[in-house]
């Protein structure tokens, strides 16, 4: 039965698990570069399920599931670079790469002003 | 015997696809004349926009499918990418038109500096054009990429005004955005891997309601529901909305979150409405119900003005969440969520951008520091109110009809079913009654302090656009409540799969 | 021969959960980008069990070159940022008031010693990060364990549908190409591609409105190693570059790719940077980023007039028209990366 | 003979496995990133073998791509590490006051590990 095996069907279930632990990292984690590798772990997780998808089976791969991921795989780095580059941003006003939960300064109440 | 040929029709959604690429593209290429290009631009756009809806239900009755479908490239579904435009799609992009172009004006007094101007024009031009290819894609993975356009363009807005608050909204924003958009693409391959397709009225011939397609429909809304910001998701909106620029702020309120609404009643119109089932109701009205209540309270008590709209935001986003109950209960029900989207679109727009009118006159936006500069300007403050009594519901304004629409499906769809669900429909029909009253008050906290006694200061100068353009779009959100009608006869036709 | 490509596959699939694992559970960041850049690795070779040359090509490009590249200058930025000495002109009169200290990575929550050795470690911990609160560690757990056996059932019910292969295989003939991925990308699904080079302008665009860049003045090297290395490398990027481009019709290869090695080569230029280098012109260089995707768009709109929709072109202009597009499309590609992994926009632009 | 190609893969991916003990425990960046650079030789091989094993020929330009862009991060990674940099690195709104650059780096950072 581990022979029928192809890799077009083992590797969704790795894709299926990189989503998983992509997810885990990005809500346990703080740290936004951490976080930033956490989304990008989750996406190489879609694209092994779409090119495990492409590939099941004996026919020839199937170019379109490939190309989507291509595509795909562009938009994740764009998105990836923009993230990166706001993460510095934030770190220059802030001194900190973290997100730090809790209210910010436009939701508290008092204000040096209103004395 | 209609008029128009379906080759104008055809020609005119590939042009509306084309310009709302085109203009942002130029923008980006010239931003030194980027401004010019999106104040002319619009316009010509929305002219376009009025004579493909005029063309389109001219042609309408005689159409044998109620969409026009475009197969880009020459190549048809399922090889091709498709657009799809139907009276759905040209609502949402009138909505998008609307807001984008009283936002434009609004934003050519609020943005002053060359240097600014340099950056948010291309930027602006990207959020209202990706939108549209948004609305106008027929193919889950172009939608994933218009999703993913849309939401950078959002979060980059967002960071433009460079304060803590903003930058940080902004990092938080994109995080979820990025996290939904994955979601959403997830739930698209386990659909090809299924059916082989990826146009969604192909998927929804061939959707069953096996293991695959609740799956992928869990993975799509969700993801969705996440950047729609609906309760337990929402905790970045706030942040998000409120310390963007003011004309960002509104196109995020208005259109950006009923675009997310827009895809979830597209997806469940075409793939998902096999799987509505009364446990799926009942988690969608909690949740409702949920944001609804908590969104308000957090509206009473926020410390800023544009916080108290965002908050507002969450709320009503617990109206159009608590539509999709009664739909599941009653399918014929689903224009109520364009209803609402639109009079809230309207509405909260006017309100988030009256709101930056105040800020950039004050100098700043705490609740319990407005009182003089609310007091001098009647414009902002009429407007302010107006969409906010639009948001309240009261009688003739879009809101109102929004609500009367919601109540009466709620009704109905507690007509014909079992007497557990009738509870339900029941405290649904409740909820927005409370709804209503909870919005009158944090409308009333945002407005009365204008009515007080007290030392009237008018503030810092703006400009006209910021003060007329609030009102307008105010009057338009109030003027739903007439023009009702012909929203829904656009409404008809729409594809709904059988 | 089956059964060793499987135990390949098995200890590969390992091999990747465990170093994704051990990445995001990184406490020092430093160590996380470089098992990052591992895990592209170990998933270039995946892509290539998967039969998707294509697609490792574009890791490779990726995984090994720009997004290695990307995140070892944020490092080196947040280094800076963090290490300098915060003065009362900074933008936050304080750091924000945090009740989470334990979850924040304040650089001052590192190691205590003596001053001498803070200072030393000082370029480190400011590169090291907290662990992961224990606080909420079994309900993540749950749901993520529960969501990927969700994911498995479902892939699990799943037939071995062919997808649009033969499609795809029925109508390359009109393509204009011979290579299918190229076919879908270039002519019947180009919408996306085209969208997706909107998306790679949109990021230089959201960087850009972000804050600018400063100068880039010469950095002097002791040794010749790295001026030696640099002056062999660029032309072999160059031209594997063009290569790629010129292959990407028959065989793996294409716009994306030969954009990602050339910008790499554009990259490797601005690190060694024996002189200075002049800031471009910023008009130019706000149509060279946007030029691939306008030339796209101006050659669609072909389609939208003379019919039957955008984007369409005949059958037998799709060649040139093809190479034309991608021509654009990388140059616009690689611009955008080496501004990307410069940071802000140029100064001149405000002025 | 194929089976040995891919036995040899095989081998080649092992290899890495057993280096990420050196990208766990450091101790240096230098170290890490050493490993790293080898890892992408490494990664080189196992594409050529199984390009021919499983008569892939496109896989010599992967490889080909690898082997160039490996060097990218390498150089990414010495400029910084190895090198004094000027002042003013890219991405500052106002420049800022410059400053020593960080000396190398080998202090224990064991204790940061589980």
């Amino acid at each position: 039965m581990i022979e029928s095996l192809d890799p077009g069907t083992l590797y969704p279930f790795g894709g299926a698990a990189l989503f998983a632990l992509g997810l885990h990292g990005l809500i346990r984690r703080r740290h936004l570069i951490l976080r930033i590798l956490a989304v990008n772990i989750m996406g190489s997780g879609v694209f092994m399920v779409f090119l495990g998808i492409a590939a099941r089976g004996n026919a020839p791969p199937d170019p379109v599931a490939q190309a989507l991921t291509l595509t795909g795989i562009v938009v994740a780095v764009s998105a990836t670079a923009f993230a990166l580059a706001l993460t510095v941003h934030l770190a220059r006003l802030t001194g900190y790469a973290v997100l730090l939960p809790g209210p910010l300064q436009t939701h508290r109440d008092s204000h040096p002003d209103d004395r | 015997m209609s008029t128009a040929s379906p080759d104008t029709l055809i020609f005119a959604t590939g042009a509306l696809a084309a310009v709302s690429l085109g203009l942002p593209l130029l923008a980006s290429a010239w931003p030194w004349q980027a401004r010019r290009i999106g104040l002319l631009g619009l316009p010509l756009a929305i002219l376009g926009l009025l004579a493909a809806v005029g063309l389109f239900l001219d042609a309408a009755p005689g159409m044998d499918a109620p969409a026009v479908r475009v197969g880009l490239g020459g190549w048809e579904a399922p090889l091709g990418v498709t657009l799809h435009l139907d009276g759905l799609a040209l609502a949402m992009l009138l909505l998008n038109a609307l807001v984008a172009l009283a936002g434009s004006l609004y934003a050519r007094g609020y943005i002053h500096t060359a240097a600014g101007e340099r950056q948010f024009w291309p930027l602006w031009l990207w959020l209202w054009g990706g939108l549209n290819l948004l609305v106008l894609s027929g193919d889950a993975f172009n939608l994933f990429i218009t999703l993913e356009i849309a939401s950078l363009s959002a979060v980059a807005l967002v960071a433009l005004t460079g304060d803590t608050d903003a930058v940080t909204g902004a990092m938080r924003y994109l995080l979820i955005n990025l996290l939904g958009s994955l979601s959403f693409l997830l739930g698209a391959a386990l659909l090809y891997g299924e059916f082989g397709v990826l146009d969604l009225q192909l998927l929804g011939e061939l959707a069953d309601d096996g293991p695959t397609v609740r799956m992928a429909a869990a993975l799509m809304l969700g993801g969705l529901l996440m950047k729609a910001a609906v309760f337990p998701l929402h905790v970045w909106l706030a942040t998000a909305h409120a310390s963007a620029p003011a004309p960002v702020s509104g196109m995020l309120s208005g259109m950006v979150v009923a675009a997310m609404f827009y895809l979830i009643l597209r997806l469940w119109l075409l793939i998902f409405a096999p799987l509505g089932t009364p446990a799926l109701a009942v988690l969608l009205g909690l949740l409702g119900s949920a944001a609804l209540v908590w969104g308000s309270l957090q509206a009473l008590r926020a410390p800023r003005l544009k916080i108290v709209a965002a908050y507002s935001t969450v709320a009503q986003m617990g109206y159009i969440t608590l539509a999709f109950p009664i739909l599941i209960l009653h399918p014929a029900a689903w224009p109520v969520v364009v209803f609402f989207a639109f009079a809230h679109g309207l509405a909260k727009a006017a309100v988030l951008m009256a709101a930056g009118t105040v800020q950039k006159a004050a100098g700043h936006d705490r609740m319990n520091a407005l009182g003089p500069v609310l007091r001098a300007r009647g414009r902002t403050v009429f407007a302010l109110g107006l969409g906010g009594i639009s948001l309240m519901g009261l009688p003739l304004t879009g809101g109102f009809l929004a609500k009367y629409l919601l109540l009466e499906a709620g009704l109905l769809a507690a007509a014909d079913t079992t007497t557990i669900m009738q509870v339900w429909t029941a405290l649904w029909v409740v909820m927005v009654a409370l709804g209503s009253l909870l919005a009158t008050a944090y409308i009333l906290r945002m407005v009365a302090p204008a009515f007080a006694a007290g030392e009237r200061n008018p503030g810092g100068h703006v400009s006209a656009g910021m003060e007329w353009m609030p009102l307008a779009l105010a009057v338009g959100a109030a003027a739903m409540g007439l023009a009702g009608a012909s929203l829904t006869g656009l409404l008809e036709h729409t594809t709904v799969a059988a | 021969m089956n059964a060793a490509l499987l135990t390949f596959d098995f200890v590969l699939l390992a091999g990747l959960l465990g170093v994704a694992w051990r990445c995001l559970a990184s406490t020092d960041l430093f160590r996380a980008v470089v098992l990052f850049i591992t895990f592209g690795l170990l998933l270039a070779i995946a892509w290539v069990r998967l039969e998707a040359p294509d697609i490792a090509l574009a890791e490779a490009a990726i995984g090994a070159g720009i997004t290695g590249a990307l995140l070892l200058v944020t490092l080196e930025r947040l280094k800076h940022i963090m290490n300098r000495p915060r003065t009362d002109t900074d933008h936050d009169p304080a750091p924000p008031p945090d009740p989470v200290a334990s979850d924040a990575d304040a650089p001052g929550a590192a190691p205590t010693g003596d001053a001498a050795s803070r200072a030393a470690d000082a370029g480190n911990a400011a590169l090291s990060c907290a662990p992961a609160p224990a606080r909420g560690r079994w309900i993540t757990l749950v749901v993520t364990v529960g969501l990927a056996g969700l994911l498995m059932a479902t892939l699990a019910t799943q037939e071995h549908d062919p997808g649009l292969q033969p499609t795809v295989a029925e109508h390359m003939d009109v393509s204009g190409v011979d290579h299918g991925i190229t076919a879908v990308l270039l002519n019947f699904r180009s919408w996306d591609t085209l969208l997706e080079l909107a998306m790679v302008l949109l990021a230089g665009l959201g960087a850009w409105s972000l804050g600018r860049h400063d100068a880039l003045p010469a950095r002097p090297t002791p040794g010749p190693v790295l001026p030696g290395a640099v002056r062999l490398l660029l032309p072999v990027a160059i031209v594997t570059g063009v290569y790629l481009l010129w292959a990407g019709s028959h065989a793996p290869g294409g716009a994306f790719q030969a954009g990602a090695v050339l910008g790499a080569a554009g990259i490797l230029v601005s690190l060694a940077r024996p002189h200075e280098l002049p800031d471009p012109d910023p008009r130019l260089l706000r149509i060279g980023v946007t030029a691939g995707a306008l030339l796209f768009l101006a050659i669609g709109l072909w389609g939208l007039f003379a019919g039957p929709a955008l984007l369409t072109w005949p059958s037998e202009l799709a060649y040139p028209l093809i190479l034309i597009i991608e021509t654009g499309a990388t140059l616009s590609i690689a611009l955008t990366l080496v501004a990307l992994f410069i940071g802000g926009r140029s100064p001149r632009e405000d002025t | 003979m194929n089976l040995l190609l891919v036995a040899a893969a095989g081998f080649l991916l092992l290899t890495i496995l057993f280096g990420l003990i050196r990208v766990l425990r450091g101790p240096g960046s230098g170290d890490r990133m050493l490993t790293a650079q080898l890892f992408g030789t490494s990664g080189v091989g196992i594409l050529l073998l199984l390009g021919f094993a499983l008569d892939q020929p496109a896989l010599v330009d992967v490889a080909l791509v690898f082997a160039l862009l490996a060097v990218v991060a390498a150089v990414a990674f010495v400029r910084q590490h190895g090198l004094p940099e000027p002042a003013g690195t890219p991405m500052h709104e106002n420049p800022v006051e410059e400053q020593p650059h960080d000396p190398p780096h080998n202090p224990p950072e064991d204790t940061h590990d589980r």
